[in-house]
């Protein structure tokens, strides 16, 4: 669990899009059922259903910062279905790999994107307001 | 860049004396001390004057001294060789909640054994009460297990009304003194324990060697098989150059022991006033009632390994949680039991320090730390929302 | 005086190279390697490395690789580990009669644990014979644990043709190759062994540090629990000191080992036809296929201790039996087992030599031993009767 | 076991009365029965049953060499009935001690003896011939 290699610690020392948006379109918030751990995302989606920003607020370790940081980069510009399919293994390789034991700390990444996105949607269709994000939890 | 350890819980670098004492027997006086011949005499002849020198310190006599290869074995060797020795006797055993892992897994290796063993809550401040402990008596009851001082949080368990109670109910008795030998005055007659493991890595001593206390009468049953070295108990070719470098780190932390510890504990008391001038900063464990080296703290809204990662970044070596447990990623089963929410316990800093940390130390640590703290906090969802 | 060493078979002084390896660790580089800091972090690279090449060597994988303190924990952590393991399966263990005691007194303990212990014979060159194996395997066998070399005589046993009869069998195969490794060389695959024992002061590294090759897939449970270390085979802090001082006398033993060795064998040679030519001394063990630096043999009418001391005054180091059991008094159970009588079996000597011995060395003690001898037996009332 | 005294490796290294003897009046030879190792005294006794000459004979460790030393000189011109009283203990202290996994070596000595006063005795009352030397076995 004590080394992580570059890319991550370069995550994790300059996160990308760290923050939080007061005029989000979805947000996300999961927990990790190993841990304990909360990862929340918020985006702003363009008209042809783009994700134009995000940002991400973790409580968690190094490895949950890191791939924080790194799905909001790879999620920002993708269309909403594009972001769908990526997933939490997506984002490990990414990273170029995460510890074993930390192999579960990026489960949080792609999920909390997929909720926000859950998220959007639903209000969309007026099921939900914005002010209760969806929360999930995970493995 | 500045690099400050204050992790000396979880070991310590080996005093040049130690090393001094040990560098003559790797190559010169390198005999096996079982050999009847002059090499093997000698080394006998280390071996024998360490026990002793051992035995002197703790209170004991040099025949109640075994030699481990660290604490783990240590309180594994107590704990199961107890049960192997006395299960005809009865089987249920007593420990606590904040027990260290080696404890831990071994009384719960012990319950899938057919043993009964109950594990004791603690207050807030993390320590174990002595009504408690009396509650848990049973007519069964083969083997007390509490540690002496916690690894975490540093709290100091009540020992000696311990030793009375198991005494009176003439139940064996074993410390685990893994964090206390070394930093507080150890004497087995005066705590009352039948049975107390220390590891050489936590005074300066070499990490791999460690002892088992055993008092004269103590039943007891080895868990692996041999030679006959250390009466059996725990056979093998000893690591004579590890018992010499155990003992020596023993004499040197125990000499001016007071004036050392004094030293540490008034750095500790800078540490811990600045650590807890942060806001949302909170003391774990008995403020008084700790070893004198020991701050541990919860810093809201922040993980502890994120922290111990930027910390890191700037030379500064502390843990969270236990370093014994790597891989681990359960909040500390510790904090946990002395009521800690999950949040807390998981942004838990273990700050130790020891002989060598300056005033010039205490004040790098407390300049970096608050601004790491902001910006944890700021990446936190949980600050943001409270 | 001259200070002869040849008592390698015991211990070895530890290489001027594997101190210089293990000298930066204690004091510089000495953080826990569970810690995630730096400090920790050079610890576990030191130790990973460390595990690599070990495995390397041995033509294994880094995770079958399992440090413990020595031999005698890696032998009972394999024979004890396996019957713990499997005693669903079956209760059956094969091993020999000239094991060494920490896989003797391993089985015995297992005897009284409801398991059945079948003690091959040798023959009179103390050889297992693998006719005698396959005739012992019974279908609740779950174990054969058979040594590489013999302690006492170098004797090497027929561990390839043992490795695929339990392959054939599916019946997990151990080897104590305490003394096999650095003499000889060792791979896993090439021997077909599941487990394998070895240990760093046989070798010139420290005491108190050993390794259990355990094959991916071999099921094995710990004898002692606590923190993760090891794969939870072995918790405890890392010996990190030990398992760096290990893995460098390990490459060393096996760099250019064909030509010390032969430089070793050239010397036991001359040695042992020196020995053989004082009246009535016989070898003891096989005269080809033992381990190069050992000359075992019976010198009759003399008993072994007085010799051992007698040589010992000159400056000498040898050994009768094995230093393993100090204390013991009985004839060594492996010339027993050889067919032997008592009073040769009390009168052997073994002499081991080492990569520095000289041809000076072995001189010398041809030089003084026929004297000595003769002196023996002129007290012996054995000799004035024959 | 490893650690003699000074006075027991001094009889080890420099042994008194080491040797046999043609004309003895009396042999005894004990066994030990925890290691197999075999000692053999010889006496010589005068007019007034006192031990006028003593040799031994020992195949055995360190210990059993210097206690047959030991015993040898501490006969030598005792009464029979005197060297009747000294026992293994006695031995053993005169060496001023022995390394307790040792202590069974000691048994030897006194036993030797008395086994060869024995045979002289039983020679005496012509029960026996010198040349079966009583043969005795001891813990
Ligand atoms: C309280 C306590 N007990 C036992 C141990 C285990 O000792 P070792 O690391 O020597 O196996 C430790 C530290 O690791 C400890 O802090
Ligand atoms: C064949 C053999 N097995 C096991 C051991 C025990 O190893 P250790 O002394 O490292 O416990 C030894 C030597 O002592 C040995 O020679
Ligand atoms: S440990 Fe919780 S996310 Fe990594
Ligand atoms: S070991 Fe036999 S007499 Fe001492």
């Amino acid at each position: 669990m004590n080394s992580y290699n570059e890319k991550v610690m370069d995550h994790f020392k300059n996160p990308r899009n760290v923050g939080s948006m007061d005029d989000a379109d979805g947000i996300g918030e999961v927990g990790n059922i190993s841990c304990g751990d909360i990862m929340r995302i918020y985006i702003k989606v363009d008209g042809e259903e783009r994700i134009a920003d995000i940002k991400f607020q973790t409580f968690g370790c190094g490895a949950a910062i890191a791939t924080s940081s790194m799905v909001t980069e790879m999620a920002k510009g993708k269309t909403l279905d594009e972001a769908l399919v990526m997933n939490n293994k997506d984002v490990a390789s990414s990273l170029e790999g995460l510890p074993p034991v930390k192999m579960h700390c990026s489960n949080l990444a792609a999920d909390a994107l997929h909720a926000a996105i859950k998220n959007y949607r639903e209000q969309k269709l007026g099921h939900k307001d914005i002010s209760d994000a969806a929360e999930a939890h995970t493995h | 860049m500045r690099r400050v350890y204050l992790d000396h819980a979880a070991t310590t670098p080996v005093h040049p004396e130690v090393i001094a004492a040990m560098l003559p027997h790797f190559h010169n006086s390198f005999g096996n001390p079982s050999s009847i011949h002059s090499f093997g005499r000698e080394s006998r002849q280390a071996v024998d004057e360490a026990r002793e020198l051992v035995a002197k310190i703790l209170g004991a006599t040099a025949r109640e001294i075994v030699f481990t290869s660290g604490g783990t074995e240590a309180d594994n060797l107590a704990i199961q060789g107890v049960a192997l020795a006395k299960k005809g006797q009865g089987r249920h055993i007593i420990t606590s909640q904040i027990e260290h892992h080696a404890v831990l897994d071994a009384c719960k290796y012990l319950e899938t054994q057919g043993f009964a063993v109950t594990y004791l809550p603690v207050n807030a401040e993390g320590q174990v009460q002595i009504a408690d402990v009396l509650a848990a008596i049973r007519p069964d009851t083969i083997l007390i297990t509490i540690m002496h001082a916690n690894n975490e949080t540093g709290a100091l368990q009540p020992i000696r009304e311990i030793g009375r109670l198991a005494k009176e109910h003439k139940i064996t008795f074993h410390t685990d003194a893994v964090q206390a030998v070394g930093s507080i005055p150890v004497n087995v007659d005066d705590l009352g324990v039948d049975l107390l493991s220390l590891s050489a890595h936590k005074f300066y001593g070499p990490k791999g060697i460690g002892v088992l206390y055993i008092r004269n009468g103590t039943k007891l049953k080895p868990l692996y098989h041999g030679g006959g070295q250390e009466r059996k108990l725990r056979p093998g070719t000893e690591n004579h150059v590890g018992v010499i470098g155990l003992a020596k780190a023993l004499e040197l932390a125990t000499t001016e022991m007071d004036t050392k510890q004094a030293k540490i504990k008034a750095l500790r008391d800078k540490l811990m006033g600045g650590l807890l001038a942060i806001p949302e900063v909170k003391l774990n464990g008995h403020p008084e009632e700790r070893l004198p080296g020991n701050v541990n703290v919860s810093i809201r809204y922040v993980e502890g390994e994120s922290l111990i990662l930027s910390l890191d970044m700037q030379g500064v070596a502390v843990s969270s949680g236990s370093a014994c447990t790597s891989g681990s990623l359960d909040p500390s089963h510790v904090l946990l039991a002395m009521g800690l929410s999950h949040g807390e316990a998981h942004g838990s800093l273990r700050l130790t320090l020891g002989q060598d940390n300056t005033e010039e130390d205490v004040d790098y640590v407390l300049g970096i730390l608050p601004p790491i703290v902001l910006r944890l906090r700021q990446m936190s969802p949980l600050y943001h929302k409270r």
